[in-house]
């Protein structure tokens, strides 16, 4: 494996945010004062409903050494549906991306409702620490 | 009359690859193709030299699928480009038939004259070698020789082997030929042997005059059935040792990022699409059309002979079961007032 | 409900299902099941002659919670409006048997009409409330411990509503279900259903304070010698006036014990009330005569499946989701429907009140205007790309996606296909739909594909 | 089989003569005995030149694509799994049932034509010869689902397990598997005749073309090739109706039922039972358009 | 064709760098670039009217025809809005560096037009190209004869170079312009009409005359038939033809008409040479 593999090494993460909860509870850590690792690369949209799997595919891609895909809890979507539809479509995409070889702590999923903004920075610590024991990521990794 | 035993083919190939990249007509699994000698994996893979042909035609030494050409580096208003990537590095084709190397020759016409000399192609080819291994016994979808093309004395070769069963009969016949056959010298032994008797083609097929009758047929009710089968999937676009449409494509990572060329087909609809949303070939049909003429009709009106060379590919992957020799003889047979 | 009635742009349609909500902001076409009445209306004047005269009395009235009885033909409640009546078609003779037919002999006017049918209307509007109100928590099912209401004389406060009301099925005065003796010993419980996470439900009832507080006052000022306690986990009054009326209620004699009751039981004719008083630390228990639980209030019965046909959310518990729960709080998602009262979440008059009166506000405010605008974040379909699969379609929470037809040039001349359509109107922009459509053909503004695969792009640099 | 042929051909004559179709969807004879070639029948007399033998292996469900846009009737043979593609297309609001008059045929198996191209025609250095295609030792539903007329008799499945090759990846390591699956896509030409072969690649355009954004690059690398790959299984989920013509027609055998079945095997472990294109309830749509409240989930 | 008109660098792939000097923005969708070599000497290549450049960005390369070149001070491209690289195109700002490959393709027949009376019809972003000609006659004005010009767009505000259509134009000798919209509008009170439509209302006089068009390919068709009515001959109908290019230089395969490369052998033709054509155009 011809990746860096220096100690400068930090690894490359993509949260994909439900504006509704997880990106409130990303803020919500933050005015709490509970630390989460730099690492975290949040994107915010609309609804768990929006997250396209070519997102994630796109990232690991472009480099993305660990993607996570948070939502509200089922039952509490803002728009009523939206993360029933995506939990069906993640459960699917996740298991395929294990068949070619992805390792599951790479791709991860998770329920973090708006108040939860101590889960939040858990969750990211944790990510963050099973990406970085796995160290960098080149499957699916774009030649450049 | 240079003889090489087969007993020493390996040797040679071996030799061959101290200076250059061998490409030999090799299976591996339930593919064929001309891979690199060193990729060859005993036991799994296997030389293919007395076969009719591999699946994959040689076209991707000289033109790959995907090629590299220039990186580009964007610095506030900036735009640079730093690097190209003609690669010329020393190559040898070993043992192609004559349709594959007519291909090749094709794509030379294309490539190098008409204008422009295409540097990524020039580099390329002009670091080739060819070594052909002229055809005694053509297959039963073979039809090279209706296409212009002589199986036993392959034009555009720099080297010919015949396969005489125990060994072949080696001879240069150009200064990149005697170059090759210098390097391996004391691996090849002077002896007489008979040339091999050539067998009859199984297929018949008279490209007479087609293309001239073709010129009048653009609109004619042959491609409204012809194309019907057809499934506009390209694969006979990509397995064909002469179609060289190309795409060129880029990548960027921010800032940074190259510009590629990769192989395309006239039989995808976007092949054609323009800005806005016009295309002059909205239907399987009309792509359908063009790739057949552009073969029989539009290549030879410029460039004096056929872009199919025969070998009979297309003919053997096409999931629809389109033939370009049935092609041929129902364009031969049309009646041009239908 | 009368003043309502009465207003001319009001139409009042009583007795009646919403079988259908179909189209969008200001151009909703609602379909009503208007139910079968069995009488004319336009020709009964509420005379009453029927009901006294109708044989079939013995009938469980639903109004009174089952104290009370009433005939087949009937009005539902005492303040119904219109005032008149309507037979109940599965409890009337002449309808289930053939016989009878009494009141048809009797009406004066000629009013009686046993081949009435269910009726469909389509009514065009331009926006919705919602009004659907509430149910009580039904504790028979969840409280073991107050007998799953195998015990008569433990009722819920709806029922004590009823039986101090002077239309009530005692003419206001207060008899406990069992023997009509009257009751001098009553206790209250407080939070039943409320606040209880295991049993029921989390959040707080918000009326029940107050009104036991006024069921307390009304034990301890109509029934002399009386005895009034409450148990409860706090008193919560947060109201203009609330604590004093609440004050008035200590003052008249209500005894507040803080604790769960964590038992009933009969004693003779007697309840017995097993609690601790939380405040002194000491186990009690306590003898009364009637026991009234203050249920949860809990969605009406069929409110989210009414959310659902019409296109917008519930919350978890089932109330109706307002678009925001600070600054769009009498707005739903689906844009034309407004909230009022109770279907929104536990309150009481005054807050219903005030919400409908916004609710009011809101739909004059759109009615008025020519020009809708909406929010810009709204999904779109490029036709080009579209296949008409219609995976998207079923997607959409706010049924802002359909099919429709477009004509097209082809090679062979012009046809027509179905693609999907986004209503911009009803469209909230949660993107849902898109991952459905394999072709990308739908894209959302402000959080386009390209604008996040650049953001994915540029974060993975 | 020359039973069939000369069944399918009388009833395309009746149907083509008394109008009853515009035009009828079978099969005939190439140059070869094996290059079987799907053919589009429109007079009494074309219907002559249909058959039906070994090598009919072509799902023509497909080709009803290319009539979706217009108004003619359409008369088409069916084998077991082809019948689940035109399901496919009817549940994708694709094509009208009105307009068709389907001819199932209860399928005994078939070979597959490009098999015996390559190895009749010397491209292949060992020929394979197979008894069945491979797509029809794997099949589940060997009798039309949806039909008109049914020709033959009941044939019952020839499948063992047909998720034995997904099993024997699944107990690799992940590894293992990326490897495994780096060296066989790596090999693909990225040709999209899979895509075109394929009745359930029902789209208008397809995302691989589109530009804004470029989803999946065009270079013909491992990751590019991947991406084509997983995104066009992830297309497929709970639609794909496994005729396993995308796998029967890559020129580089790509092992893309692999892909496939794997989702179908989780969709159905997870969703289900559900297989694609069993049977046609109007309005109904495939599992990703619908959800269950009670769906399982591993979210954190 | 001169040597110096034709792309004859080593590696014809490989753009080389220009400037942008200059933009200008002709209608709500259709800007000018002015570009230059990036050391501020001069332009890459000279061109001759009619003759296309392919430009790049980092997000994709485009063929443009050169709307006019100041002889060694700059290249000026009219490039309308339509896609991914033109969209990428509007957005940069004067000072940007671009690549740019070319020139591409042969010229109109500025030597065959010598002495003739000239007509120019063009829609929409067709009058880019014409444009140079039209530029080049009014150059070498004592060469060309009586010059008409005809040019129609959606509205007014999609009319390109507007100054030079409304007033440089009109004022060079024995000039004539006509300028048509398609549909009427507050403040116009000029013509209203389709281009083809106007075309055979004017008639103009085929005598001794070159008609030259570019257009949207549905109005070049209708241009060719009103043409043809008025009695125009096949040598007098000159049009350039746009098919989407990638390489510019005959080898991608991509604009063939038949056995024609657009990039190599057109994209200007008349109508003699058209005629021998597949209709694919
Ligand atoms: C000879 C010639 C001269 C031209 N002159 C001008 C001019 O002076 N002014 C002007 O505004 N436009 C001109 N054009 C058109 C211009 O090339 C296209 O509008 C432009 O390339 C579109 O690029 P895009 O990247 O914005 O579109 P994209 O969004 O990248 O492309 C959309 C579609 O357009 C097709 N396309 C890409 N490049 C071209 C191309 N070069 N030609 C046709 N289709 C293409 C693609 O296949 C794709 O399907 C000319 C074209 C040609 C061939
Ligand atoms: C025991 C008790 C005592 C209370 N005492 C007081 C008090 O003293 N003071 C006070 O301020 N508050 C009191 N409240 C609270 C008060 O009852 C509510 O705040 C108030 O009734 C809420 O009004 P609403 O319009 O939201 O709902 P509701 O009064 O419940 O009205 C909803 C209406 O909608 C109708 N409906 C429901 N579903 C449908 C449907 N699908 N189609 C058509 N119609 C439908 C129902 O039939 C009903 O008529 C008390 C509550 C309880 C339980
Ligand atoms: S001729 Fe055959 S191989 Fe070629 S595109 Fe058509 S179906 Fe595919
Ligand atoms: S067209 Fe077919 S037969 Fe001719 S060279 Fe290409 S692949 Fe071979
Ligand atoms: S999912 Fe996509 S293709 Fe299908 S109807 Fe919706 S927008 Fe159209
Ligand atoms: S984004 Fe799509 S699913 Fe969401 S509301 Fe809009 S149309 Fe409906
Ligand atoms: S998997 Fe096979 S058929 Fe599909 S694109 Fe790749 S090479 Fe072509
Ligand atoms: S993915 Fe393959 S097996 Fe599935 S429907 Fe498409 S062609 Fe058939």
């Amino acid at each position: 494996m011809s990746v860096e593999n220096n100690n400068e090494w930090n690894p490359k993460i993509i949260v994909i945010a439900c504006n509704w909860c997880t990106y409130a509870a990303a803020d919500l850590a933050g005015l709490n004062h509970y630390e989460y690792p730099a690492d975290i690369r949040i994107i915010r949209v609309p609804c768990s409903g929006r997250m396209d799997p070519l997102f994630m595919l796109r990232a690991f891609n472009r480099g993305a050494d660990g993607v996570l895909l948070s939502g509200c809890h089922p039952g509490d979507c803002h728009y009523g549906t939206g993360n029933y539809y995506n939990r069906r479509r993640q459960m699917m995409m996740k298991r395929l991306m294990q068949f070619v070889g992805l390792e599951p702590e790479r791709y991860q999923t998770s329920w973090i409702s708006g108040a939860e903004g101590s889960k939040f920075a858990e969750t990211m610590h944790k990510l963050v620490e099973d990406v970085t024991a796995l160290g960098p990521n080149r499957k699916l990794r774009d030649e450049r | 009359m240079k003889i090489l035993n087969k007993s020493k083919l390996e040797e040679v190939l071996n030799r061959l690859g101290e200076n250059a990249d061998v490409y030999v007509p090799m299976s591996k699994g339930l593919q064929s193709g001309f891979y690199p000698w060193k990729s060859l994996e005993g036991g799994k893979d296997e030389l293919m030299l007395d076969a009719l042909n591999v699946y994959q035609p040689p076209k991707s030494v000289v033109f790959p699928q995907t090629e590299r050409m220039y990186s580009l580096y964007q610095e506030g208003k900036g735009l640079k480009i730093e690097e190209t990537y003609e690669n010329d590095e020393p190559r040898v084709i070993f043992g192609a038939r004559a349709c594959d190397i007519k291909g090749i020759i094709c794509m030379d016409e294309v490539f190098l004259t008409g204008g422009y000399e295409e540097s990524f192609y020039k580099a390329r080819r002009e670091s080739t070698t060819i070594v052909a291994n002229a055809c005694y016994e053509p297959g039963p979808s073979c039809f090279c020789a209706a296409m212009g093309v002589d199986p036993l004395n392959p034009e555009g070769a720099d080297v010919i082997i015949r396969d005489t069963g125990d060994a072949y009969i080696w001879e240069a016949l150009t200064e990149k030929g005697e170059a090759l056959s210098s390097t391996i010298k004391d691996l090849l032994e002077e002896k007489e042997l008979s040339v091999p008797e050539a067998k009859p083609f199984i297929q018949q097929v008279d490209y007479d005059g087609v293309a001239e009758k073709l010129k009048g047929m653009f609109e004619h009710p042959i491609w409204d059935r012809t194309s019907e089968a057809c499934l506009n999937c390209g694969i006979c676009t990509y397995i064909c040792p002469s179609c060289y449409c190309f795409d060129i494509q880029v990548k960027m990572y921010g800032h940074e990022g190259y510009r590629f060329r990769c192989w395309d087909s006239c039989m995808y609809e976007e092949y054609t699409r323009e800005a806005g949303g016009g295309n002059p070939r909205p239907t399987g049909r009309e792509r359908f059309r063009n790739r057949f003429l552009h073969k029989l009709e539009f290549f030879t009106e410029r460039y004096g002979h056929p872009l199919c060379t025969g070998c009979g590919r297309c003919i053997v992957v096409c999931p629809a079961g389109i033939n370009i020799t049935s092609i041929i003889s129902e364009a031969k047979e049309a009646d041009l007032d239908a | 409900m009368v003043a309502a009635a009465q207003h001319p742009n009001i139409e009042l349609i009583t007795y009646a299902e919403v079988q259908k909500v179909a189209g969008y902001i200001g151009n909703f076409t609602v379909t009503v099941k208007k139910k079968a009445k069995y009488v004319d209306w336009d020709l009964c004047t509420g005379c009453g002659t029927c009901i006294e005269k109708c044989p079939s009395k013995k009938i469980k009235d639903e109004f009174e919670l089952g104290m009370g009885s009433r005939t087949a033909i009937h009005k539902l409640f005492p303040q119904a409006v219109p005032g008149k009546p309507y037979i109940d078609a599965e409890h009337c003779t002449k309808l289930t048997k053939g016989k009878c037919g009494v009141c048809e002999k009797i009406c004066p006017t000629d009013a009686i009409r046993f081949d009435d049918q269910d009726e469909y209307v389509d009514i065009d509007v331009g926006a919705i409330v919602m009004a659907t109100g509430y149910d009580l928590f039904d504790w028979t099912e969840a409280y073991g411990e107050y007998g799953y209401g195998k015990y008569p004389d433990v009722i819920d406060s709806l029922q004590f509503e009823r039986l101090s009301s002077s239309g009530g099925p005692t003419g206001g005065a207060i008899r406990r279900p069992s023997d009509g003796k009257e009751p001098k010993c009553v206790a209250f419980i407080k939070c039943v259903g409320s606040r209880d996470d295991t049993k029921g439900k989390s959040y707080c009832s918000r009326a029940c304070c107050m009104y036991t507080a006024k069921h307390a006052y009304q034990v301890k000022t109509k029934i002399e010698d009386s005895e009034a306690y409450v148990f409860y986990m706090d008193v919560r009054t947060a109201g203009k006036n609330y604590e004093e009326f609440y004050q008035r209620s200590l003052d008249a004699g209500a005894k507040y014990i803080r604790g769960r009751v964590s038992k009933i039981y009969q004693r003779g004719d007697k309840l017995v009330l097993k609690t601790e008083d939380t405040l002194l630390g000491m186990p009690m228990e306590v003898e009364v005569d009637l026991v009234v639980l203050a249920t949860a209030m809990v969605p009406a019965e069929g409110a989210k499946e009414l959310a659902k046909t019409i296109g917008f959310s519930t919350d978890k518990d089932g109330f109706y989701q307002e678009a925001h729960p600070k600054l769009q709080p009498v707005e739903t998602f689906a844009a034309g429907v407004y909230l009022a009262g109770t279907c929104q979440g536990p309150k009481d008059i005054p807050d219903t009140v005030a919400q409908a009166s916004a609710s009011a506000a809101k739909v004059l405010g759109l009615l008025t205007r020519d020009e809708y605008a909406t929010d810009p974040m709204t999904s779109e379909v490029d036709p080009g790309k579209c296949s008409g699969c219609g995976f998207c379609v079923p997607i959409c929470p706010y049924k802002a996606i359909s099919l429709v037809d477009i004509e097209e040039r082809g090679a062979e001349g012009p046809f027509t296909r179905q693609v999907a359509q986004v209503n911009a109107s009803l469209c909230q922009g949660c993107g849902a739909c898109l991952p459905a459509c394999r072709t990308s053909a739908l894209d959302l503004k402000g959080f386009t594909d390209e604008q996040l695969v650049a953001e994915v792009d540029a974060l993975c640099l | 089989m020359n039973d069939f042929t000369q069944q399918i051909q009388d009833i395309a004559s009746r149907l083509l003569d008394n109008g009853q179709v515009d035009v009828f969807i079978a099969w005939h004879k190439g140059q070869q005995d094996f290059q079987v070639q799907p053919y589009f029948a429109r007079s009494a007399d074309e219907a002559q030149n249909i058959i039906f033998n070994d090598y009919s292996i072509h799902n023509l469900s497909n080709s009803l694509l290319k009539f979706r846009d217009s108004k003619e009737k359409i008369g088409i043979v069916v084998k077991g799994c082809d019948s689940r593609g035109i399901i496919r297309l009817l549940e994708d609001n694709q094509i009208q049932r009105e307009r068709l008059y389907i001819v199932g045929i209860c399928c005994p198996g078939m070979k597959d034509p490009l098999q015996a191209m390559r190895d009749e025609l010397g491209f292949n250095h060992k020929p394979e010869s197979t008894e069945l295609a491979a797509k029809c030792n794997d099949c589940i539903q060997p009798n039309p689902v949806i039909y008109d007329e049914l020709l033959g008799t009941e044939q019952s499945p020839r499948v063992q397990d047909r998720f034995a090759r997904v099993k024997e990846i699944e107990a690799m390591s992940a590894d293992e598997r990326y490897q495994f699956f780096e060296e066989t896509i790596s090999r693909c030409i990225r040709c999209y005749a899979c895509r075109e072969v394929c009745v359930a690649c029902d789209c208008r355009t397809c995302i691989f073309d589109e530009m804004r954004p470029q989803w999946v690059g065009r270079e013909n690398n491992t990751t590019d090739n991947l991406m084509y790959h997983i995104v066009k299984a992830s297309h497929m989920a709970g639609r794909c109706i496994e005729c396993g013509e995308c796998e029967r027609v890559c020129p580089v055998n790509i092992p893309l039922m692999l892909l496939n079945q794997k989702v179908i095997k989780d969709v159905n472990e997870l969703f289900g039972p559900y297989e694609a294109g069993m049977q046609y309830v109007e309005g109904q749509k495939p599992p990703f358009s619908m959800y269950e409240e009670s769906d399982p989930d591993d979210f954190l | 064709m001169h040597d110096d008109h034709k792309c004859n660098c080593e590696q014809p792939l490989v753009p080389g760098i220009v400037e942008v000097i200059d933009i200008k923005e002709e209608t709500p969708d259709i800007k000018s670039f002015y570009v230059k070599n990036i050391d501020g000497q001069g332009v890459p290549f000279n061109v001759l009217p009619g003759q296309c450049a392919m430009i790049s960005t980092p997000v994709g390369e485009g063929m443009f025809s050169c709307t006019w070149q100041e002889e060694q001070e700059w290249l000026q491209f009219a490039i309308k809005r339509v896609g991914l690289m033109t969209d990428d195109l509007h957005r940069i700002e004067v000072g940007q560096q671009l690549g740019i490959r070319g020139p591409y393709g042969n010229h109109f027949p500025i030597e065959e037009s010598k002495g003739k009376d000239m007509l120019f019809i063009a829609g929409g972003i067709g009058l880019a190209p014409l444009r140079s000609f039209i530029k080049y006659c009014f150059k070498h004005r004592e060469d060309y004869g009586k010059i008409q010009i005809i040019y129609g767009s959606r509205s007014y505000a999609d009319l390109c170079f507007k100054d030079e259509l409304f007033d440089l134009w009109p004022k060079e000798k024995d000039t004539e312009v006509f300028v048509t919209i398609d549909r009427p509008e507050e403040g116009w009170d000029g013509e209203v009409n389709f281009v083809p439509t106007y075309l055979e209302k004017l008639n103009p006089d085929p005598a001794n005359k070159m008609a030259v068009t570019c257009g949207p390919p549905v109005m070049i068709k209708f241009v060719i038939q009103a043409l043809e009515k008025m009695g125009y001959s096949d040598e007098q109908i000159i049009t350039t033809l746009e098919m989407r290019m990638k390489c510019g230089i005959g080898k991608c395969g991509r604009c063939n008409i038949g056995s024609q490369y657009i990039c190599l052998d057109g994209p200007v033709y008349n109508m003699v040479q058209l005629r021998q054509l597949p209709p694919e155009w």
